[in-house]
C-alpha cells in the first residue's frame, strides 16, 4: 500500500507539465484562469495541439488511438490540465461518444467517427435531457421512427451543451413507444447537426452566458447506419457512458487551481483587517476547504489506484460515489469564499474579457467582477449530470440498502 | 412592545402592491430590463402618483411624512416584485441626504420634484479598490474662490447614468480611513468637469463611474458639516442597509413562493417532485431564513432610531451579515430545487439569486460586516 | 409597530432582575452557571421563593393564582431567570399538568392539585413517551381499564424526566384499545407515584447524569376521579399541552447567558494566536452566532407580540415553528464553540461540582472539564419534544402544503 | 501508487477482529469499563499473545517490524470495537520514545516485556492551562550529581494511573512555547517523589494527575537528546495522531453500522425509519464523512515518511483537523437518528460519539490544528 507517487509516474508528470507550459497560447491560460469558458478557436487549436502529441484521447486504449495510459497517469494528465489551467480535451467526444463507439460501435461508426474525434473535426453535444426528462431518462419523449433506410426523429432536447457549436449530437431517442419498461425501447443514435428541421436556440443563463441550448427535432431524417448497437437497447450505451471516469467528476485539480489563485489575490486585496490573506478567519476557512480538497484527492487516488488493479472488476465503490457530491460541493465554497473576497466588486459585471482587452481600465479587477458570474455558475456543478441529492439517493439505496 | 401595522400602513402596501401585481410582471420587468437605461420611467411616474417617491419626506417639504416602518414595507413589496427603479439610489439615498444633510433652501428646491418623479439622484461614494468602510475615501475638495473644487474618481454609483444630482463625498482633511475629514456635496450630473460612463452591474442593473475633474461645487450645495460628514453619511448607509435587508425579504419571499410553485407542479419519478422529504426540509429551511430575515428587517428599521451611533454601527452590521448569508442560502436552495430552469435568464429565480449576491455586495458584504461586529465585541456584552 | 419595551416594561424587567439577584442563592447559581441541573433542593427552595413573590406559576391566570401576566412579561420573566442564570418554576407542574387542569379540570381536581403545583408542594412528571411511542404517540400501549372506582394501568413509560424525585405523574393511557382512530380511546391520567406497581429505573445518559428514567406500571389501581376529562379524549389535553408556550422553546435567555460565559472564558483562555478572544477566527465564529441569536430573539418578540395582540387567535404561525428549530440549533452551536476553546480540557471528567467543593484543585477548570458532557447533553435539544426533523415535517405540511 | 493491503497485513486484521468480536462484544466491554483500572488485564494478554503488541517494534528487539500502514490497521479495529485498553499510551505513545528515542540497552530492557503485556508505559505531557502546542512545557529537568531532577505536574496523563513507567517531557533551558531545550525521561511510576492521582475522561477511560518533586532520574533514562527533544516529542505526538486518525475510521464505522441498523428496525408512523428520505441522506453525509475519514487516515500513516518536517507537520494538522470535524460529525448524526437511546450509557452509540469528542480533544483539537496549518500557509501553495 503506497499512495505516493512511483518515480515514472513523477517523470510522467513533469513531462506532462513541462508540454502543457511550452505549448499553451497565453490568451487561452488567461482565459481559463478567469473563469470563462474557452472560445472555440482556442479549444480547438489546444485539443489539435495535444492530438499532435498523441494526447487528445487519454482514456483511450492504443488500438483505438489513444495513448493506452493507465488510470493514474490519465488522472495525472487531467489534473495537470486543470492546474495550468488548460482545456480538457473536449469531452463530448472523447470522454462520451468516442468510448461508447469504441465499445457499442460498428466498424463503419468506428472507422469513420474515431479519427475525427481525435482531432475534433467533429465537435459533439449530447442530447439526453428533455423539458420533462431531466434525471429520470426512463419519460423521455423524443421519438424515431423507422422509414426505410431512415430514423425520422422528433422532438426536443434541452441544457444541450455547446450545441450551437457542435457538428453531431448524440442522442437517447424512443424507438419503441410499447415496451414494456421505460427504459427499453430506447436507442443512442448519432445524428448531423447539419440535418434539415434541427434548430438549436440558445438558453442564456443568468450570469449572462450563452453554453447551453434547446435542439428542436421536427422531421429529422437520420440514416439508420447511424444507429449505435441495438436501436432498442441504447440504455446500456448511456449507462455504460454516465458510469465512465469517475475520478474526473471530482475536479481537484480545478480546486487546487482555483485555490492557488484565490490565495494571491488575497494577498493584494484589503479587508477590515489589514490584507485578506493576514485575516485569520479568511485563512482558516480556506485552510478548512484546503483540508477538504485533500481528503478529495486522497479518494480520488484510492478509487483511481483500486481501478488500476482491479482493471475489470467495476463493483461500484462508496469513495467513487462521493467524488461528484464532494467535488461540487468544495467548488461551491470556493466561489463563495471567492465572492466574498470581492467586496463590493462582485456588484459590478465584467467589462473586458482577458484575451479581448477593451481600452478602458475596468472599475473592478476582472477577478471581483467575474466572483458573482462565477458563483451563479457554478451552482450547475451541484445540478447537472443528476442533482447531488439524487447522487445521495443512489448511494443510500447501493451501499447502505436503504 | 406593539406589533401591528397602522391602517394607513397597511392601505400603502396594499396600494402599492397592486400597483406592481398589475403593472410589474416578470414579462414586464423583462422589456423594461431590455431597454438603455434598464428600467421603466412610466413606472416611475406610476410610484410618483402613488406616493411611494415622495413618502420618507416631512410633509411640510412635500413629502409624506413615513418613517422607517413605511420605508420597509415599500422595500419589501419592492424586493418581491424585482423591481430596477433607481428607488434605491433616489428615495433612499439621495433622499436621505437631502433629508438629513441639505439645508432647508435645497431640500425645498428638490424635494418637491423628486416627488413629483422628476429629479433622480445618485450616491457617488465608492472608489476603485476601496474597502467597505464609509471612510475610505480619496477623493479631494479643496476650498477655493468661496466654493470647493472635488477632484477625484468614483465606480460603481448606482443609476449614476441617469442621475441629474450626485450625491458625492470627499475629503477635506485627513487621510483615507479617517472619519474626521469628510464632506458631502450635492453635484449636478451636468457639471463642467464631470465625466461618467455607464457601468453593468451583475444583476442586470446599471451604475456609473464617475471622474471629477477639479469640478467647482458652490456652498449652497454642501450636504452636511464640511469635515464633519462622516455621521451623515454613515446614517444615510445605515438606512439603506435597511431598506436593502426589507428588499432581500422580498427577493428571497418571491424566490421561495416560485420554489413551492415548482415543487408542486414538477414531476419526476411519477410524482410531484414536493412530495420528497429532503425537498420539503429545503424549502422548509427556506422558510426559516426568511422569517430570520424578516425578523433582521424589522430590527434594522428600528434601530435607525437607536441614539448610541456605536450600538447602531453593531446592530446594522448584524442585519447585514445575517441577511447576506440568508439571501444566499435562499437563492442557492431555489436554484437547486429547481435544477437548470432556475439558472436561466428567462425565469425569475436566477434574476432573485443576482439580485441576492448584489444586495450582500451592497455597503459591506456579510463577511465585512460579520468582521466589523466581531472586532467590535458583538451584540452581548460578555459582564 | 414598535418592538422596543414601553417604560413600564422596562421597570417590570428590572423589577424581576432585581429580585432575582437579591434572592437567589449563590450556590444554585453558580450550579446553573455550571449547565448541571439544580439539585431537587436547590430547585425546591428556589421555586418556594418565586412562589413567595407571587411569581411561580407565571403563565396563569390570576383566577387560578397566577400573577396575570401578559405574554411580553412572561417572555421577560422567563428570560430573566434565564439569564442569572436562576431554574424555571419547575415545569411539569407550572407549564404542563397546571395549563391542563385550569382548561380540562373539575372543580375538585383544581382544588386539590393547583395550590399544591403553585409551592411545588407536589412534583410532577410527564408520562408520555413509551419504547414504541416517542414522536408517534398514536402507538401508545399503556392500558387502563376501569375496574368499579378505579383504572387499572400497565405499562411502561420512558425517558420519564425527573420520575425518580416526582410525587406524581400525568400520564397518556388507552382507555379504549377498540377506538376507531389511534387518538381517540386515550385518556390523561393523573396517578401517584407511590402507588403500588410503580418502579422507577434509572436511564443514565451518556454524559453520566441521571435526568431520565423508565417507568414500569403493573396493574397500578388509580382512582377514577384522577381522570381529566372525557377518558377517551386525553388527547385534546395533549394537544393543549404540546401547544402551549412557544415562544419558551427558544431559549434565547441562555443562548445569551452561555455567550456572555464564553466570552469570560475566551478572555482567560490561550490560543495558538494569543488570548482566545483576540483570535478573530473564534470572534467572528462567535458573532456569527450572535447574529442568530439575535435574529431569534426578535423572531420570540414577533410570537410574543402577536399572541398579546391576537390573544384568541392561535392560528400557527411559521415564525412560533421556528423557534424551537433555531433554538436547539444555536445552543449546539454555542456548545460546539465552548468544546473547542476547551482544547485538551475537554477531555477531562469534571471532579468537583461547583457547589461542593472537593479538597483537590481540579485538573482543568470546571467550564472545560462539563464542555464534553454538556455537548453531548445538548444534542437532546434537537430531540426531544419531537425532533427536528419531525418538526420540519410539520412546518412543510402546514404552511407549505406539501 | 499501490494501494493493496499485503497478505500479511490482512491476516493481521483478520485475526485481529476474529479476537475482538469473540471477546469484546458491548456487553463485555461494560463489564471492564465498570473495573478500578477501566479496562481487562485478560485482553491484554490476548492481545500480546496475538503480537499487536510487539507489532511496530524492530524484529531484532522482540518485535514484528510492522510499519505504519499495520499500525494504521490494529488502530481502525480497536476503534471500531471501542477498546479500552492502554494500547496507544503503551505501544504508540511510550513505544514510540522507545522506538525513536531510547538507547539500545533501554530498548532491550523494556521492549521485549512490553511485548509480552508485562510492561505498560504512558506519557506524561500536557500541563494545567498548556495549549497544544508540544513545546509548551514548564516541567523542569535540572542537571545535579551525574543524573537530572524533573520538578513540575502533568495532568491528563492517559493511563497515567497504571503506567509502570511514564514518558515525562521536561525543559532543560528557554521558555514555555520554545522548541530549543526540551528533554524527554523514561521515568518509573516508583520513582521517590513522583506522586499520582487518578482521574476519569469523559469517555470513561483513566487518566492521571502527576506530581513530580525533585524526582531523580539517571541518565541511561534520557530519551534522545537533553535540549534537542522537541522533534523526537513531535514524532511521536504525530504518530499518535495518525493512530487516533485510524481509531476514529472505526469509531465511526461502528456508529454508522449502528445506525444502520436502527434506520433498518425501528419503526414510526407505520413504517421503518430508514424509508424515510431525510435520514437516508443523513446516512449518506455519514458514509461520505467516513470516506473521507477514511482518506485521511491513510495519508496520515503516509505522510509519517515525509522527511521534509514542515511539510509533515502541516499534513498531521490537516489530518487532525478533518478527522475531529467528521468525527463530530458523525457523532451528531449517529445520536440524532437514534433519539434517546443514542444518548444512554447502555447503547454503544453515545460511547462512539464520547470517544470521538475525546479523539478530537486529543493532542490539539480540529480548531487548533485548522488555525496552525492555516498561519503555516495551507496546504496549497500559492505560487
Amino acid at each position: 500500500m503506497d499512495l505516493r507517487l512511483s518515480e515514472e509516474e513523477r517523470r510522467f508528470r513533469e513531462e506532462v507539465c513541462a508540454f502543457i507550459d511550452a505549448a499553451l497560447d497565453p490568451a487561452t491560460r488567461a482565459r481559463m484562469e478567469s473563469g470563462r469558458l474557452p472560445t472555440k478557436e482556442q479549444w480547438v487549436a489546444w485539443h489539435r495541439t495535444l492530438a499532435a502529441r498523441g494526447w487528445s484521447v487519454p482514456d483511450w486504449p492504443k488500438e483505438a488511438g489513444g495513448p493506452g495510459w493507465d488510470p493514474v497517469r490519465r488522472y495525472l494528465f487531467r489534473e495537470a490540465l486543470q492546474a495550468a489551467p488548460a482545456p480538457q480535451p473536449q469531452q463530448f467526444g472523447t470522454q462520451m461518444v468516442g468510448p461508447v463507439l469504441i465499445a457499442f460501435g460498428t466498424e463503419a461508426q468506428k472507422r469513420r467517427f474515431l479519427p475525427r474525434i481525435v482531432t475534433l473535426e467533429d465537435w459533439w453535444c449530447q442530447g439526453f435531457s428533455e423539458p420533462e426528462a431531466g434525471s429520470d431518462l426512463a419519460s423521455l419523449r423524443t421519438t424515431a421512427r423507422l422509414e426505410g433506410e431512415h430514423w425520422i426523429v422528433t422532438g426536443q432536447k434541452t441544457w444541450t451543451t455547446l450545441a450551437h457549436w457542435a457538428d453531431w449530437m448524440f442522442a437517447l431517442v424512443r424507438t419503441d413507444p410499447s415496451a414494456a419498461k421505460p427504459q427499453e425501447g430506447i436507442g443512442f443514435l448519432l445524428i448531423d447537426m447539419r440535418s434539415p428541421g434541427i434548430t438549436v436556440r440558445p438558453i442564456l443563463t443568468i450570469d449572462g452566458e450563452h453554453e447551453v441550448n434547446e435542439v428542436f427535432l421536427d422531421e429529422v431524417r437520420v440514416p439508420a447506419e447511424n444507429m449505435v448497437g441495438d436501436p432498442r437497447r441504447g440504455w446500456d450505451c448511456a449507462k455504460f457512458l454516465l458510469s465512465h471516469e469517475r475520478a474526473g467528476q471530482a475536479r481537484v485539480g480545478i480546486a487546487k487551481e482555483r485555490i492557488r489563485r484565490l490565495k494571491r489575490i488575497a494577498a493584494e486585496t484589503r479587508s477590515p483587517r489589514g490584507r485578506l490573506i493576514d485575516d485569520p478567519s479568511f485563512r482558516d476557512r480556506l485552510a478548512a476547504i484546503e483540508v477538504e480538497v485533500k481528503a478529495l484527492e486522497i479518494t480520488c487516488l484510492r478509487v483511481v489506484a483500486a481501478e488500476a488493479t482491479r482493471a475489470g472488476d467495476r463493483a461500484p465503490d462508496p469513495a467513487s460515489s462521493l467524488l461528484k457530491i464532494r467535488g461540487s460541493e468544495i467548488l461551491q465554497a470556493i466561489a463563495t469564499l471567492t465572492l466574498e473576497a470581492a467586496g463590493e466588486g462582485a456588484l459590478a459585471a465584467p467589462e473586458a474579457e482577458p484575451d479581448r482587452p477593451s481600452n478602458e481600465v475596468p472599475s473592478v479587477p476582472d477577478w471581483a467582477a467575474m466572483s458573482a458570474p462565477l458563483w451563479m455558475n457554478w451552482r450547475k456543478f451541484s445540478i447537472y449530470g443528476g442533482t447531488n441529492e439524487i447522487q445521495r439517493n443512489i448511494m443510500a439505496k447501493a451501499f447502505l440498502g436503504l | 412592545m406593539e406589533f401591528e401595522l397602522s391602517e394607513e400602513q397597511r392601505l400603502l402596501e396594499a396600494s402599492l402592491r397592486r400597483l406592481l401585481a398589475d403593472r410589474y410582471g416578470f414579462d414586464r420587468r423583462k422589456a423594461h430590463a431590455r431597454t438603455p437605461e434598464g428600467w421603466s420611467r412610466e413606472v416611475w411616474r406610476a410610484f410618483a402618483e402613488l406616493g411611494v417617491l415622495a413618502l420618507p419626506f416631512a410633509e411640510e417639504e412635500g413629502g409624506l411624512g413615513g418613517s422607517a416602518v413605511e420605508t420597509m414595507l415599500v422595500a419589501q413589496a419592492l424586493g418581491e416584485a424585482l423591481v430596477l427603479e433607481p428607488w434605491l439610489a433616489t428615495v433612499v439615498l439621495g433622499g436621505g441626504f437631502l433629508r438629513h444633510g441639505a439645508s432647508a433652501e435645497l431640500r425645498a428646491a428638490i424635494v418637491p420634484r423628486l416627488a413629483a418623479g422628476e429629479v433622480l439622484l445618485a450616491f457617488a461614494h465608492t472608489e476603485r479598490g476601496a474597502t467597505a468602510d464609509p471612510a475610505d475615501v480619496v477623493t479631494t475638495a479643496r476650498r477655493e474662490d468661496g466654493g470647493w473644487r472635488l477632484n477625484g474618481r468614483k465606480t460603481l454609483v448606482l443609476h449614476g447614468d441617469v442621475a441629474d444630482h450626485l450625491v458625492v463625498t470627499a475629503r477635506v482633511t485627513g487621510a483615507p480611513g479617517e472619519e474626521r475629514g469628510l464632506a458631502a456635496f450635492l453635484v449636478p450630473a451636468t457639471a463642467s468637469g464631470l465625466a461618467r460612463r455607464t457601468l453593468r452591474t451583475n444583476d442586470g442593473r446599471r451604475a456609473a463611474e464617475i471622474v471629477l475633474d477639479d469640478v467647482a461645487v458652490a456652498d449652497d450645495c454642501v450636504l452636511g458639516e464640511p469635515g464633519e460628514a462622516f455621521p451623515l453619511i454613515e446614517r444615510v448607509v445605515q438606512e439603506a442597509i435597511a431598506a436593502l435587508a426589507a428588499e432581500a425579504v422580498g427577493v428571497m419571499t418571491l424566490a421561495h413562493r416560485l420554489t413551492i410553485d415548482y415543487l408542486k407542479t414538477r414531476r419526476q419519478f411519477g410524482r410531484p417532485i414536493g412530495s420528497f422529504q429532503v425537498l420539503q426540509h429545503r424549502a422548509t429551511d427556506m422558510l426559516i431564513a426568511i422569517e430570520e430575515a424578516r425578523s433582521m428587517a424589522i430590527w434594522a428599521a428600528m434601530s435607525l432610531d437607536e441614539p448610541d451611533a456605536a450600538e447602531r454601527r453593531r446592530a446594522l452590521s448584524a442585519v447585514k451579515a445575517l441577511i447576506g448569508r440568508r439571501g444566499r442560502f435562499v437563492a442557492e436552495m431555489a436554484v437547486q430545487l429547481h435544477g437548470g430552469i432556475g439558472l436561466t435568464m428567462d425565469y425569475a429565480v436566477g434574476h432573485c439569486m443576482a439580485r441576492l449576491l448584489a444586495i450582500d455586495a451592497l455597503f459591506g458584504n456579510a463577511a465585512h460586516h460579520l468582521a466589523r461586529l466581531a472586532d467590535g465585541g458583538g451584540l452581548i456584552r460578555a459582564a
